[in-house]
């Protein structure tokens, strides 16, 4: 077990219904994409915010990283939908 | 001699004039300055405003990652970027690029290229809140942004 | 609705900040605004000052000439392109462009076009004065400007 | 013969030594290049300000010709090098 510190934002924020949380992640679960899928079994809140896998961005310590990235020790991992500014 | 990199993430409004004085202060070789403003359009009306979120930390270090990326691969002589967030209002500020370069081309470049890069990269994302009162929709992202991206690496 | 394209040739300085303002002023759809200011280099201090001379009436009308292309080609909203002339010293103002449209990629596009045609059909002429006291000579055309330009005709 | 303005810029303007003139043309010169043929024959400043003849550029009436182009009715042809603005 690892713990991690989840962040949300834009509509994934809003359909999981909180901006942030601290989660012990199971041992099996090492890629970002593991993690997607962990989540999706905590709930209907975090079905439909990861519902469509494959448009969810990820950040681990504020810098960009694929689904297959490893998540090894993490301190913060943020999850959103792909980016509008500028 | 200032740092070449400045960025700022903040709710207030910036001022253009300012921003540039700032970037050119201690350099005399300065033979191009390129800005950039993003507005928020009206859409014809419908749109009220758009509330503007970001990621906190993340922001400031993705668009500075941008900025110095700019700096080296056009030789910029200095980069300023300011991103707001917040609620924004038609005909109000969102973004202000600004780049020096001895030449003009560089110039030109290195806005082009920050600003490509901050649409898809930078984490803001856009609520729109429309004048019918109607419930906003989160903007989605542009395929055309990602082209823009990309272009750069050919 | 103001005209959408401000010519001046002058031999003062102009002011950033209010070229903008004026320029989107009674537009509310207005995504992007580029601005390019190209300024006196001061060549590692060799360079006293330029000296620019013009053609009065051929300047203002093929600058309006070329803005109303870009105004045209680019569906720009706004173009503003105010020319100095007479004597300019380093870290000082020579030109300014500014181009307002509803997306980003045609702001830029509209200065950079207006800034390669300007520099290869605007008549001015630029005469060094050297740090030295040598007379001046007059600046050479750059191949790279003609390039410049002709590859918006691709 | 026909009366035109002509006018000079920059070094053009320098070594014929005004920067502007009215000239009667003779019947012949009907181009901007027979133009140039023309005031060559006018003295040494000319001979000088026009010696690299394929680098001057011509405006009739404040619009870019080129060498073949027929003078007309001109009011005002202005003769001056490759420009450097912006």
């Amino acid at each position: 077990m690892s713990t991690v510190n989840l962040v949300y934002f834009s509509w994934v924020r809003e359909r999981i219904g909180k901006g942030e949380e601290t989660l012990e992640l199971p041992a099996g679960v090492v890629t970002i994409g593991d993690l997607l899928a962990h989540l999706k079994t905590l709930g209907a809140e975090y079905e439909s915010a990861l519902e469509h896998q494959n448009v969810i961005r990820a950040a681990i310590n504020q810098e960009h990283v694929e689904h297959a990235e490893p998540i090894g020790g993490a301190r913060e991992i943020a999850l959103f939908p792909p980016m509008t500014g500028g | 001699m200032v740092a070449p990199v400045t960025v700022r993430i903040q709710r207030e409004d910036f001022d253009l004039a300012a921003e540039v004085s700032a970037l050119c202060r201690g350099r005399t070789n300065i033979g191009a300055i390129v800005t950039f403003s993003g507005l928020c359009r009206d859409e014809a009306g419908a749109l009220g405003a758009l509330e503007l979120e970001h990621y906190p930390g993340m922001a400031e270090a993705e668009i500075s990652r941008i900025c110095l990326e700019a700096v080296q691969r056009f030789g910029l002589q200095a980069a300023t970027a300011i991103h707001r967030f917040g609620r924004i209002e038609p005909g109000q500020n969102i973004v202000l690029v600004v780049t020096a370069s001895p030449h003009r081309q560089a110039a030109f470049d290195g806005a082009n290229f920050i600003m490509d890069f901050l649409k898809t990269s930078a984490p803001f994302w856009k609520k729109e809140h429309r004048t019918d009162g109607k419930t906003g929709e989160w903007v989605s992202a542009k395929d055309a942004d990602d082209a823009a991206r990309d272009r750069w690496s050919r």
